[in-house]
């Protein structure tokens, strides 16, 4: 078991896109983008079967890669966040299969 | 009078009216967005293909050149009105009001096709190029509405790498390829060819409209219930008067069109009608800090129901006033 | 007989034994959820329509206030009934007891309609209020089942600020809101108001049906599959016994109401069935302690398939006895 | 870089929104609702396209906060936890962007 | 030539086109998952209830027996010689050789019915014991390619519980349930028993395909442009090859076969097409090491639009000089 | 609060019960399964609107228990693992109600 750290961005749907090249960028080896239903931030709920436009939806990315590609996505992702609505939060975590990161 | 009432009373508009009432008085039923994307996307196709079979029964004229260019230019101006509006009448920021205004500028298409079903029912004929006309007139909007954020100093967010994926965004998005390629389509198999597809795009488009409107109108009722809290009352009167506007201006054009009654009741709701599916995505994309709860409330919770149901009427009376 | 074979070997039934037999074979084949639920959507549209529809051609009589209150009064006293059952047959602790009752006073909409087209493919006539009457019979079998729980100790767990998140639901869930809805605008619109989404609503509901039992029939099968086991043997003989004394007692009402046979057989049907959709929805929110493994095994595996298949011709031979 | 604490709680479709209510009431300042797909728990499985009453159907609910909120959250769910099948859990995350929570 | 042109101008493959522009053109638009697979088992069920339906119509006879024996034979052979064919002019490992030839052994269901399309527009006539064939050649590639992937050393991978999964994932996937069970069903009902199910199976057919058609497109234009860069230049051009040769067998077998000019055309189509649905989902419990990047792109990305565009005209053209 | 160990196992949709079974064989009280929308891992993206045969698709499983079952349940992933493409990591969590665990 090795211990590795894990991304997890809450950012809206059609911006998903932008964040998953940034975390690319940084050489993290990979990600998975979980599809949310439903929210509240800023005072604001948020439905997915209530929009069709689909402009609040929001999603969530998982990363999971070691320290330093991790602090390095984060920095990309800090400036990205500048302007869009989600939330990042890191833990460390302990994984199998150390080379697959 | 008649319209009005034949317009309240078709199941389209109490479908609508089912939902909107659903929705306020807090039901929890919902259309799954998976299938109601779906619909929207059978409803583009319908609208596309029937648009382009139309078409090809008829040359294209310097008229038809002339009704696209005014599109064109309507979609270009109006968010520039409804820009200088929200910032003198309302509290908006500069980036709300601008993402706002690219709502408005730009059209909705099921507002488009409740108005093409009024119209029929009121007995006056509409052409197939309208649909090239709402087509054509997605996009300016958006173009007009940025070039108004960046005036400001948001500039920065449309950067870079980002300009491919907006560009691709706002010209790509699923509303034009659909409606454009579908229009295509109709075009180059004519009557004959998409004979096999009609009971499937012509005889189930009044049905799969209700089913739809019944999701739109759970959507703009609950839009409505979770935001108009966040909406001023100048905002709020803005969602109202801004299609008034909006058809006006086209009514003015309109005189100096050669353009038949029904067409210009079209292209008053296509002006008076305001996105709510392509703007928005473009616009998180675009203009991530402008607030959806701001831009979606006004465009779905306030000006479509009053289209569908008063203005729709409106701009066919205005049609006769000033085409024929 | 002749109409349990018609029956039996009508599409839809064979599709909803396709289904059920792929699930108990354990294909993995699915139908998506929102697919499901979209195609439900429709159907409840279409049963509303075409009730109201007829029902804007007779006017309201007494009779038809009969049966609307014969409807409420078996949705509100087959759960006693049920309940008693269940509590001295099998080992349910109560408030599983509570919850399932609520099930077999409700009512399944699907099974009205395979109801409809049995009584329709063996010549009898329904009429278009016993729409309303299943509408009617939804909700008060769900109270009824709330007091029966309620007399025990779990009384807190509908306290509060939850009463009104669970009146909605009780009251303004999907199904009642579509159908009553459906069955207005029907009403509203009338024969020739309708024709333009007659193709879709009418055109297309045997073929969507058929659909919709296929995934049914997966439902049931899964449900049947993985539930058996936690269901003890009385408990499984409920869900066959439970729908004949409900159609029993129907009966006997039938006898004393002015009812046509196609009618009577439909309120057999209802009665008979139970529901698997609004119930179950409404008692995770009230009743969240009782288990779904156990009502949802008995309403959609084991009577659900009973009623399409064999309860529906012992219903309507029934009626044929009882009412004319 | 900020330690805030992350919940999540896996809870019964049909309840979350009461879930949710616990949460903006106890000062969380935004929470997003992941739905699931299929679970396991009390011997039993389900499967979201097998029940189209949606009455087994799970989500996901995370919610970012301080630890304070979180603690009050938590006191408020577990009552609310008496009657539901829920699971919940919580664990300590870096997150950016301090004032956002 | 004529078939070519009809082919390719037909709304079907044209929407076709139009998906796969937009996704080569990078647009984002999609058609849900949940709805993409609710189209794909009405489909299925549609082409099922035609075949048996015009099954019931005749004895069943020796001939067909042949055709039926003729697909399953070919199904089995035709992965041998992909797979030989890859391992020599390819660097791919052989478990992605094995996997790859799984799915051009099996069939694709849409360009089956593509192929019956242009079959009937050029004016000939195919069998409803066709479909019967595509059910029947949906599963033999597959165990054959497992057989050719287990000859090398990956053999534990599926060993023990995971066989029963397997099996039923094989023998009981979505599309051999439905499509069979659609063939039983109608054969039992016959055509006066689906009459009523008529206007929504075969009237909406060819716009429901329209719609699928479009996703299809979006669906191969989006791998192509994601996987072209992990094909090599021999492996592309497997795609395009290995229907010529499939079909070259097929017609050979065919000169021997009692066997009609739109039979063969559809057998030759069945042969040539592979697999998007059914075998890469197998593949995964199967040979999870296999790169779906590899399999996909191949028989979506290329063959696919190969078949449905040129491949067709040439398969037809094929027959009429082979079967009479 | 009691200290708990949680599993997030992101592996192919094709191949979760799989892993499911292998989950209640260790002893694992619960689980609870996720779609994933898109992903990125060894060079190549999908996304799920865009492959209609599914086979491409992940999901994610989270399973909370006590640190023996867990401990258990990761051996048995290991295996699994050796021929699927899943991604696993491990977490310390605190929960209420251990009870249920
Ligand atoms: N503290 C939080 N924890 C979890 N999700 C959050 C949190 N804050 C915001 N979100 C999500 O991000 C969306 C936008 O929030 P905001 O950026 O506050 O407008 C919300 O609708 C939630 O889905
Ligand atoms: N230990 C657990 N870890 C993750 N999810 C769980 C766990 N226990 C229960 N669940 C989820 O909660 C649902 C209800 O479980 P239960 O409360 O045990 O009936 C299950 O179907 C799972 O989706
Ligand atoms: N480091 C990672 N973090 C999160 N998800 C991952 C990671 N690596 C792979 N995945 C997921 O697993 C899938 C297959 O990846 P791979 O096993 O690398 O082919 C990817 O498409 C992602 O959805
Ligand atoms: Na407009
Ligand atoms: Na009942
Ligand atoms: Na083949």
């Amino acid at each position: 078991m090795h211990t590795k750290h894990r991304i997890e961005l809450i950012i809206e749907r059609m911006a998903y896109k932008r964040a998953c090249r940034l975390l690319e960028a940084a050489g993290m080896t990979g990600y998975t983008v979980l599809p949310a239903l439903a929210g509240f931030g800023g005072g604001n709920r948020w439905q997915r079967d209530s929009d069709i436009s689909m402009a609040r939806d929001m999603v969530v990315i998982v990363s999971i890669g070691d320290e330093e590609r991790v602090q390095n996505a984060i920095e990309q992702i800090e400036s990205l966040l500048g302007s869009h609505v989600g939330v990042v939060n890191i833990s460390e975590v302990r994984v199998l299969r150390d080379e697959r990161f | 009078m008649d319209i009005v009432a034949s317009t309240l009373l078709s199941p389209i508009i109490l479908f609508f009216m089912l939902g909107m009432a659903a929705a306020l008085l807090r039901s929890q039923m919902s259309v799954p967005e998976a299938f109601a994307k779906g619909l929207a996307i059978y409803l583009m196709m319908a609208i596309g293909l029937k648009g382009g079979v139309e078409m090809s029964k008829n040359p294209l004229t310097i008229e038809v050149g002339l009704v696209l260019l005014a599109g064109a230019v309507l979609s270009f101006a109006l968010p520039v009105i409804a820009f200088v509006l929200l910032r003198f009448t309302t509290k908006l920021e500069r980036i709300d009001a601008a993402a706002t205004a690219a709502h408005y500028g730009s059209i909705s298409i099921v507002t488009f096709v409740a108005a093409s079903e009024a119209v029929r029912a009121s007995g006056l004929v509409a052409s197939g190029h309208m649909v090239a006309v709402a087509a054509i007139m997605e996009t300016p909007a958006i173009v007009s509405a940025l070039l108004l954020a960046l005036t400001g100093k948001q500039a920065k967010s449309i950067a870079g790498a980002e300009r491919g994926e907006l560009f691709r965004e706002v010209a790509l998005n699923a509303s034009i390829v659909v409606l454009v390629g579908a229009l295509a389509i109709g075009w180059i198999a004519g009557e004959e060819g998409t004979q096999q597809v009609e009971p499937f795009f012509v005889g189930m488009f009044q049905g799969v409209l209700c089913l739809f409107l019944l999701d739109m109108g759970l959507n703009a009722g609950r839009g409505l219930r979770n935001g108009w809290r966040s909406l001023g009352i100048g905002t709020v009167g803005f969602g109202f008067y801004m299609p008034l506007i909006s058809a006006g201006i086209t009514a003015l054009i309109c005189m100096a069109l050669p353009i038949s009654v029904g067409d210009a009741a079209l292209l008053m709701t296509l002006a008076a009608s305001a996105s709510y599916i392509a703007v928005p995505a473009a616009m998180r994309l675009a203009l991530p800090e402008a607030k959806p709860s701001v831009y979606l409330t006004l465009s779905l919770g306030i000006t479509f129901p009053f289209n569908v149901t008063i203005g729709i009427p409106i701009y066919i009376w205005l049609a006769h006033v000033v085409a024929n």
